[in-house]
């Protein structure tokens, strides 16, 4: 078991023509990644890492079946080419790009509810499965099979997190990048339930960092889950960042520092770590 | 990206918001020959992209043109939040009976547009909203969904605009949100829309914050001259250099440089640094994939800064790429060299590539490389920033 | 018991300040119609047949309990104000007016399902509930309480028919005007059904006519009803209309005729009259 | 309301869906022009606000010049299921490799938009779609709902569009939807989309019908000189007369003249008319609330009828008045006189106001309402009708 993307999800790249579609399609692939296919509008009938290309996800989904979606596009293609995948019935979507706008990801994420499909991104390094499916963009080398689930909304804190559950045993059930955008397909709270729900994830690790409301949101979440959580907030020695005018103050309420996030976390039972290495020491501790 | 007062006041009016019949100065003689015209009262209002003008004294209310000149003057003279004023907005004085708060913003939890409206606009509408949440009127939108003359005159009934001037307020509502959506908004706000002794409604200021990242598709905002711009207050030389170079970055004032990959490990990585006891002279962000030459010009800048004593380099490649980094590194020594000591991590996709672009050139050059600790995937990162904090304690003997 | 409105009904008027909207709100406040007041955006603190009137649906309700309402406005405005309507929680919404922009009309109707609001119009004469409600614009002499319900696209149809049913003692439970626009906010079938629930109607006399789709599309509902079912379609003798190109043949199927609509209902167990006669003689064979 | 091809085609054009470059001609001379200018085949294509063109023979073929003079004036004398050919739109001849069918419309039943396409486009869509369903592509749309390329994509690669030009083709589906919408549309639809033998895309045809209730929110329509028209085919001087008066009227070929209120029982009371053995001599609405003015110039149509023999008259007062329907009879009655006998019944809203006119003008001038027989709700209508009869009969005598 795992969260959302395993060895028999059949995965098709939306933009598998362009330069990055086409590379990480290959990396993906050696991964042993089952990619299924690839989408470009124009291009069908081409063939990409021997994987058959073709003009709409519709006709992808028609002759791979393919229920899981990547997609490698230019940030202002993205809010059709994800409206597509959820229409055509792709129960999981991962969105690569960054700089999508922000009104196209609240179109995406209002027809993502819409059919129950489940977005990550836009800007995530994409999520893995050690040993099963790796989409996106993520370092092999980071990676392997185990029992310890991850969710970030940086990349870079994924690797880091990985690494160090690599090098003292534990592993990683799923690692999944929520994106570093200012709205993302998913929060924090939503994937922290579908770790809840996983036998083989024994913990979850989840790093969030100064700015946006998504950490807050996760509390509730949190303090019904049994599966601990271990929370790190990046950007306490951050300078405070800046306010969305007054609109912003009265819709999201106080400016959230990395202090009060990890302090509302804490409190919500999660188990603050500070630096990597306390991750390790706060799973032995737990037993996990 | 903000806009300036009047250029959301430019767009208030294109949508049919009333505003005051504006002109921009920007000296002193302006102000004072814009103001000889009008023969009227009027405000002189700084233009500068931050809030908190009024109480700074970026407002002067003046009668004729050599009061004019001379509150201009003294507006030219300051500077709000770190920013210089360079513009001033003149507008007729008016009066006011009553100041309301309109906006619409992003409520990025719940992934909807929401109106707010209070009957007690002005400066103080955040404590407002704080300690009497009851006067704060709040309506939740889908992004497709379109917002009705209907919403727009309950939201005006509940916060008290007068009724016979219902319909106008509604009007005033619904094309802050067409606007809103029109332009990729990720904050538009009326505040104070005022209520003048002549029983008239008016945007007396604006507040309008566009997504950079949608407004490649206004090429309409271009042709009122409107452009993408620095939003920060003044920067240092080092700023201003890195933002020619395209490179996100910020002084601080610590000794440490970083020069981490990635902006979510370029936070935290400034946090472990504190936490092992050193300062980080910067925060900096690669941007994704960077090309070697980028890589480079980031090391440049750390170089010279006069403050670092050490360098804490990591690299965990993702969608950038070892390669791409080692040969930006090696790039940076061989054109400029390293003159102060720096421990690195590198790690990641292609990361035997990377490796090997190093060895082969410290090979061939290892003189280039004195300064240089070099890591790999075996090293904590823990142990990366314990080192850089070391490196910048024995460098700042 | 009678159908969609009754003496409970709390009815607003919409558009009551206009010549038409004072006028028949007074007629309908003198049939004993339980009108709670009015609404006109920008009128909000005037009276109208001393019933108040307000600026918006939504105060409306909040100050008189208002669940039913009636539009009197230009056909330009009544898609906004029956989205007003729907939107702030009327459950029934009567469109007066003709000449609707169709796409207009497609909006509300989304709209109303959406919310479960029921609407009947644009175009329609109304609906009574003889000795209860009178909305719209319906000749009171033609009326009185009994035990038939009735559905007509015509508002003279409607009339005549009532007009016989009166005559011969049958009465009417509830007269309902679809509407004689092409695109209505109700179906035959849709208010059928209704009538079929309610225990004070014993039959049901539907009126339809040459053109449109929606006596075809009360077949199913006729085949499952207890309620006898009387059909007349008007137009029998009159020329085919005109096809709306292709694509009308290729959506709507082949033109239906008025005798072959009959023919059809027939067949789905509705009993034809030809002439108002008919029906008295019908209901009498049927023993209601 | 129905547009002319040439009409459809400038929409067409200005959506961007590719048509051939048409010209107009209003007589054979100016066909003859037109084509001598072009010095090239051409099509010269009847412009009738009816289908069923081709078969008729409105589309001629020409080489030249002089050829095109003298079909052009063949096409100048057709008359096409009533309609007089007045113009002529003049395009090159193109090949055609494949015919395709799209449409966009209404499917009321349903209350939604439906797209249609088809491999096999030309007159014979309607039988394709009946005998090999399969080969008809449909997809839903609710009206809010945008199409994008992935659905036109999706419709194009389903009919048979060559995988080249798939991204074409969904250019033209989507801009076709988007004209639906624009312009308040009935239907649009492009018959036949032709693949010539240059390998492209082309709308060889044009079919728009736009909602009359909605065209006056599209001014633009105007700007490009499409307004509202008198689409039937020829009409008789009664109806001519009747569309000035605003008056909705049919002649048939009966003698009874049918003076109803409202469209449900002017349908309705023609089969009656039937039912009981006599023949209506026309249909009439007297549309909503008609005002005593246009009452009286409804029974001058009748009156001056010839064919008539007897007046049926039936008003049933909702949205109108009985009133007013009194005034306008007794206006009737003294400016012009009733020469024919009649049968009415009247009653409804105001019904009281309307007998007690009656009855007072009756009183005074007697002789006026000779040829009247009146009766209330107490006569069922069928006898009113019955009696039509009868008084035809008599008066056929």
């Amino acid at each position: 078991m795992a969260i959302l993307v395993d060895k028999n999800s059949k995965v098709l790249v939306q933009g598998i023509t362009g330069g990055a579609g086409t590379f990480h399609t290959e990396r993906m692939i050696a991964y042993g990644t089952n990619i299924v296919g690839g989408v470009t509008p124009g291009k069908g009938g081409q063939t990409v890492a021997e994987r058959p290309v073709f003009d709409t996800v519709e006709e992808c989904i028609e002759q791979t079946g393919a229920d899981v979606s990547v997609i490698f596009l230019p940030a202002h293609f993205v809010k059709e080419a994800a409206i597509e995948a959820i229409r055509a019935g792709i129960r999981f979507l991962v969105v690569i790009p960054e700089h999508i706008p922000i009104h196209d990801m609240l179109y995406v994420r209002e027809e993502a509810v819409k059919h129950g499909t489940t977005v990550i991104g836009g800007n995530t390094a994409g999520i893995i499965t050690p040993g099963e499916a790796n989409l996106g963009i993520m370092p092999d080398i980071a990676f392997k099979p185990g029992r310890v689930g991850t969710v970030s909304r940086s990349g870079s804190i994924t690797y880091y997190v990985a690494d160090t559950l690599t090098r003292t045993d534990y592993g990683q059930s799923t690692c999944v990048g929520l994106g570093g955008d200012p709205v993302l397909g998913s929060t924090f709270a939503e994937i922290l339930l579908k770790f809840e729900e996983d036998d083989k994830t024994k913990a979850v690790v989840m790093c969030g960092e100064i700015g946006g409301v998504y950490e807050e949101k996760a509390t509730e979440a949190i303090s019904r889950m049994k599966t601990p959580v271990l929370a790190m907030v990046g950007g306490v020695f951050a300078p405070p960042g800046k306010r969305m005018g007054h609109a912003g103050a009265i819709v999201e309420g106080k400016m959230g520092t990395a202090k009060e996030k990890l302090e509302m976390l804490a409190d919500a039972g999660a188990h603050a770590c500070k630096t990597f290495k306390d991750i390790p020491e706060t799973l032995g501790r737990l037993g996990v | 990206m903000r806009l300036y007062e009047f250029e959301g006041k430019q767009l208030f009016k294109k949508a049919g918001i009333p505003v005051a019949e504006g002109q921009l100065a920007a000296s002193a003689e302006e102000a004072y020959d814009v103001v000889a015209r009008l023969e009227q009262p009027v405000a002189l209002k700084a233009q500068v992209l931050t809030g908190g003008r009024g109480k700074a004294g970026g407002i002067r209310l003046v009668d004729g043109a050599n009061e004019a000149r001379t509150e201009a003057t003294e507006l030219f003279g300051l500077t709000i939040k770190g920013f210089p004023v360079r513009k001033l907005l003149i507008e007729p004085k008016f009066s006011v009976k009553q100041e309301y708060y309109l906006g619409v913003t992003i409520d990025r939890a719940n992934y909807k547009l929401v109106v707010i409206g209070s009957g007690e606009g002005g400066v103080d509408i955040e404590e407002t909203a704080e300690k009497s949440p009851e006067k704060i009127v709040r309506k939740t939108f889908s992004i497709g969904e379109p917002m009705y003359t209907f919403d727009a005159l309950a939201i005006a009934r509940k916060i008290g605009i007068p009724q016979d001037l219902g319909k106008k307020a509604a009007a005033i509502i619904v094309s802050l949100f067409k606007l809103f959506k029109q332009y990729d908004a990720k904050l538009v706000e009326i505040n104070p829309l005022v209520l003048t002794d002549e029983h008239e409604l008016m945007a007396a200021d604006s507040r309008v914050s566009l997504d950079d990242d949608a407004v490649f598709r206004h090429p309409e905002l271009a042709d009122l001259g409107i452009e993408k711009r620095h939003e920060e207050g003044e920067m240092t030389p080092r700023e201003q250099q890195a933002t020619e170079w395209g490179i996100p970055y910020l002084d601080l004032d610590g000794t440490i440089g970083m020069f981490p990959g990635g902006a979510g490990f370029g936070i935290m990585g400034n946090d472990f640094i504190h936490y092992y006891g050193g300062k980080p002279a910067n925060f900096m962000d690669s941007g994704g994939g960077p090309k070697p030459e980028r890589i480079a010009k980031m090391l440049v800048l750390l170089d010279e800064n006069p403050n670092v004593k050490a360098i804490f380099g990591a690299r965990f490649g993702g969608i950038s790429r070892c390669d791409d980094f080692a040969k930006g590194v090696i790039m940076f020594l061989k054109d400029h060299g390293l003159s102060k000591p720096m421990v690195m991590r590198m790690t990641g996709n292609m990361w035997q590539e990377g490796v090997k672009i190093f060895e082969e050139a410290k090979e061939a050059e290892p003189e280039l490389f004195k300064h240089i600790e070099f890591h790999g995937i075996e090293t904590p990162i823990e142990e990366i920033s314990k080192r850089a904090v070391e490196l910048a304690r024995e460098g700042g003997n």
